[in-house]
């Protein structure tokens, strides 16, 4: 599904966050991305969905090189893959249900269903009841179920989520992971950036470390690394 | 394939809505654009129509000018004066005889000259007053009657004439020039505040290209929110324009009372649909241009 | 305490500092700014000066109205023409003696008056032509020549200068009109877009209170900024008005040769510094305003 | 230090963010706000700093009513508050030590002490060599630091965190509070608000639940409270 072949990316102010990293995630599997501040995780992430290109190497989504897809392809790959925002990237004058739908309309699909999607996704993540509150009047942690919401109210066959719990107190981020594992059940290879050790340690899952832009442990049924970085 | 078909209509109507949406929701931006659009339009219309106006007036002034046909002694004056009405380009002819002449001469020489001391024999011939359709023609048509026989010698503002004329062109290559400059500031400013409002919403069209949104359906709604902008912005100065129009006519009429201004509707109308066009294009223009600015810059590329 | 006096001159400096990097910073939106500007000061300043040239034509014609005096058949040409010369307000005088006026009138009437019929004795009386400093004073001035024993009778464009009169009113009230729309037009444009770039900076002024920075640290960058703005339009538009200017007064010469137009100097500094107020002041205040609303957003009221 | 009275905080929206808070914080007290997503620690931390008013109730900071300060001595009170914000709240036109310098330039430092500070303080939190870069091109948990630096380099008598660890890893997380230790050691009145029970079990510093905009418990010496929200 997601390929890295030799993949180094050095940004123009120098930093070489990737070098020569090379990652095979098959389809439906679910990794999770650890490593220090710093690390390259995000880079990596940005990479998949082409909102960087890499500066050496290829990458690979679904059998496609996207450092070679043109602006009129970019599209068709966007709707293939969901993202879940450190920083949220939400709408800030749209109220929480649209911002859901946006990403529906985008496609043309029909009223009726873009309205029953976007129910059931805030029902997933729990904020039913903030659908017509704006975000910023939601706290930080409502603010990452809503792009949460966003993300998967398209049913993308690829889920990139950079910390989805960074903001969530530890029960609602259980319920994050509970979701995201019954995604994955339904097909979605699932990649996310974390650094949350709890949740690394006790879902027993593949476990891709990097640090220093360097890939140094990949285990397939790892927990989060001790001593690294 | 009819799903297809049924996508489109619903983008379409998705792009639409989203337009509206945006000139709503983002109040006093949207307001400060229109008003820099209606301030642009008007300052263009406004200089539009005074050009047009002075030129309009220079041309009614010429049309003043008149030829006087001077009779010989020996002419028929009725049968010359409807030879010279067959003329083409003439408007109208008016005879004066040569005793009105002599009476209006004495009239109004009264206080220079005087004619207790002079002959009472009247020296002054009849006199053919032409007027001509277009001012134009002032000169070719004085040059046909001059060639008629029983002519003696013809009179017109000839000096008027030419300085009419190269008023006239001032007017219109400086009219021209003008509205052309302000037709580029109004580009220029309009286009460059719609951009500054684009910008503030460049994290929108970010998130839109995350989400997967093609870059004609990014572009679309800012299009339309300039176009409608621009119409916003051309209604409004429509709106001032037409009644400081009246009240210019109203007073340029007053100063020139024997100058004839028609206060053309159609030209009025023209004027504003040529606004409309700016206003309108100028808004489209303005948003495409900094939406693709920024469509590149968030593209990866 | 010297320590104050310290701490003050240090946000002095971070101040200023602040403003031209914050010019600097925002390069193309800045940009933005100052044409907006510029083409506003453009518009005002040229318009400015359309209206005060019309202003000065049109009283450059007036100037060129003259009194004609008749001298009765008993006066004395030579001392009435000195003494019209003391009269206060006069500017020159001439003579122009009778023969001297029956030769021109033959030779103006020529095609329209057979003189051959008419006695050779000249009707006319000697004339004296009057020039008045300030075309406001020909009417008393007239009155005063009339009054003067010898004078028979006296003419002068009477109707050609209260048209003129009306005109003058006319150019000098639409100028002043135009002109004022055009400043409020000025303000409201280059206000609004100097808001929409401090819009665009709401969570820097947001960062700011958070960290503490009093409400007149946070607004002076920002008006520094906003009179550089100013400056700059202003500059830009002057090294486009003076050419303008210069080839503006040729064309206007070149169709009115027989009125002096002086490229006055002076008048074009004026306009100069009232363009640097009016911008200095419009970019100072659109911050102002803009700052002021998002400081009050942003204090938790 | 800190004291709220019966506090209220209803949104114009109308969300209940606080419920009759009361609450004391002494002088050189290190305070973890816990509770679920949406239980108002943030809308908490907000009054301290009077980014929000209370609709009822007092709260008082080194015994001054900050609900009734005007305008005009509100910077008077953020001098002496330092804050993290969970959005980081960067600006990003400049650069790592441009924003860490900032709040010591409002105050008409000399230049030299502001160079002397700014240094000492990203020191602290490990981004010595980041000092020339923008925001825009740190990783998310590099932002947070600069963040934290900025709050600290005006040494204020007291330090409020929300979520100071929430985009870190483990090991960068342990230095910040290592290093809010340190600051609270010097007598910093530190309040933070936090998801991390690792950090929050370890620490064993007194905690603060709310819940519902409720506060539900107050440990002297706690750990992050079980089965709450
Ligand atoms: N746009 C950019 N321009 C320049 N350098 C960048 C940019 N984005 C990231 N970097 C640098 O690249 C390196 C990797 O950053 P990245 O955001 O991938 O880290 P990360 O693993 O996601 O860290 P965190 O856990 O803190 O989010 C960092 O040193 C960062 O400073
Ligand atoms: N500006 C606002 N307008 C309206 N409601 C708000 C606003 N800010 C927060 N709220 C609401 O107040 C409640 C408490 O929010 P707050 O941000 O204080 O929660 P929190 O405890 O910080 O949560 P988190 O851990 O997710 O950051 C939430 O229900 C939120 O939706
Ligand atoms: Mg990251
Ligand atoms: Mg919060």
């Amino acid at each position: 599904m997601i390929r890295l072949k030799q993949v180094s990316k050095i940004y123009p102010s120098g930093v070489r966050a990737l070098v020569s990293l090379n990652l095979e995630i098959g389809p439906s599997e679910f990794v999770f991305l650890v490593g220090p501040s710093g690390a390259g995780k995000s880079t990596m992430l940005k990479l998949l969905y082409r909102s960087e290109i890499p500066t050496a190497g290829q990458v690979l989504v679904g059998g496609v090189d996207i450092g070679k897809l043109s602006i009129r392809q970019l599209p068709g790959l966007r709707q293939r893959i969901g993202v879940v925002f450190q920083d949220y990237k939400l709408l800030p004058q749209r109220t929480v249900s649209e911002n859901v739908a946006f990403a529906l309309k985008v496609l043309g699909t029909s009223r009726r269903e873009i309205d029953r999607r976007t129910h059931s996704a805030l029902d997933l993540v729990g904020l039913r009841e903030q659908a017509d509150l704006m975000p910023g009047q939601l706290s930080g942690g409502q603010q990452q179920r809503v792009c949460l919401a966003r993300a998967i109210v398209n049913t993308p066959p690829v889920l990139l989520c950079d910390e989805p719990t960074g903001n969530l107190d530890p029960e609602t981020s259980w319920d994050i992971m509970r979701l995201l594992t019954r995604i994955n059940q339904h097909g979605t290879t699932i990649v996310v950036a974390t650094h949350n050790k709890m949740i690394v340690d006790s879902m027993r899952r593949r476990v891709v470390t990097i640090d220093g832009g360097r890939l140094i442990l990949d285990q397939p049924r790892g927990g989060y690394p001790v001593g690294v970085g | 394939m009819p799903n297809r078909v049924l996508t489109f209509w619903r983008q379409a109507g998705f792009v639409a809505e989203e337009a509206v949406a945006s000139v709503t929701r983002s109040g006093w931006m949207s307001g400060i654009v229109v008003i820099t659009m209606t301030v642009s339009l008007l300052i263009l219309g406004g200089i539009w129509q005074l050009s047009d106006d002075l030129y309009a007036l220079t041309r009614a002034v010429g049309a003043k000018v008149e030829i006087m046909a001077f009779v010989a002694q020996d002419g028929d004056t009725a049968q010359l004066a409807s030879a010279i009405d067959e003329l083409p380009g003439v408007a109208s002819t008016q005879i004066i005889t040569k005793d009105q002449a002599w009476q209006q001469l004495q009239q109004e020489m009264k206080s220079q000259v005087d004619f207790s001391g002079l002959l009472q024999d009247n020296p002054l011939p009849d006199t053919i007053r032409v007027k001509v359709q277009d001012p134009a023609d002032v000169a070719p048509v004085a040059d046909k009657i001059q060639a008629l026989p029983g002519v003696e010698g013809i009179n017109y503002g000839h000096d008027l004439l030419a300085k009419l004329e190269q008023i006239m062109a001032f007017v219109q290559m400086a009219g021209l020039l003008v509205v052309g400059a302000l037709m580029v500031a109004t580009l220029a400013v309009t286009g460059n505040t719609i951009r500054l409002t684009v910008q503030a919403r460049r994290r929108e069209i970010e998130i839109m290209q995350l989400v997967g949104a093609s870059a004609g359906f990014i572009h679309w709604p800012f299009l339309l929110e300039g176009m409608i902008f621009g119409l916003m912005g051309t209604l409004l100065a429509s709106g001032l324009l037409v009644p400081w129009r009246s009240f210019l006519l109203i007073r340029l009429q007053e100063l020139f009372p024997f100058v004839p201004i028609d206060a053309d509707g159609l030209a009025m109308v023209r004027l504003l649909s040529y606004l409309l066009l700016v206003g309108m294009g100028v808004g489209a223009l303005g948003s495409l241009f900094s939406v693709r600015r920024h469509l590149v810059a968030a593209s990866g590329q």
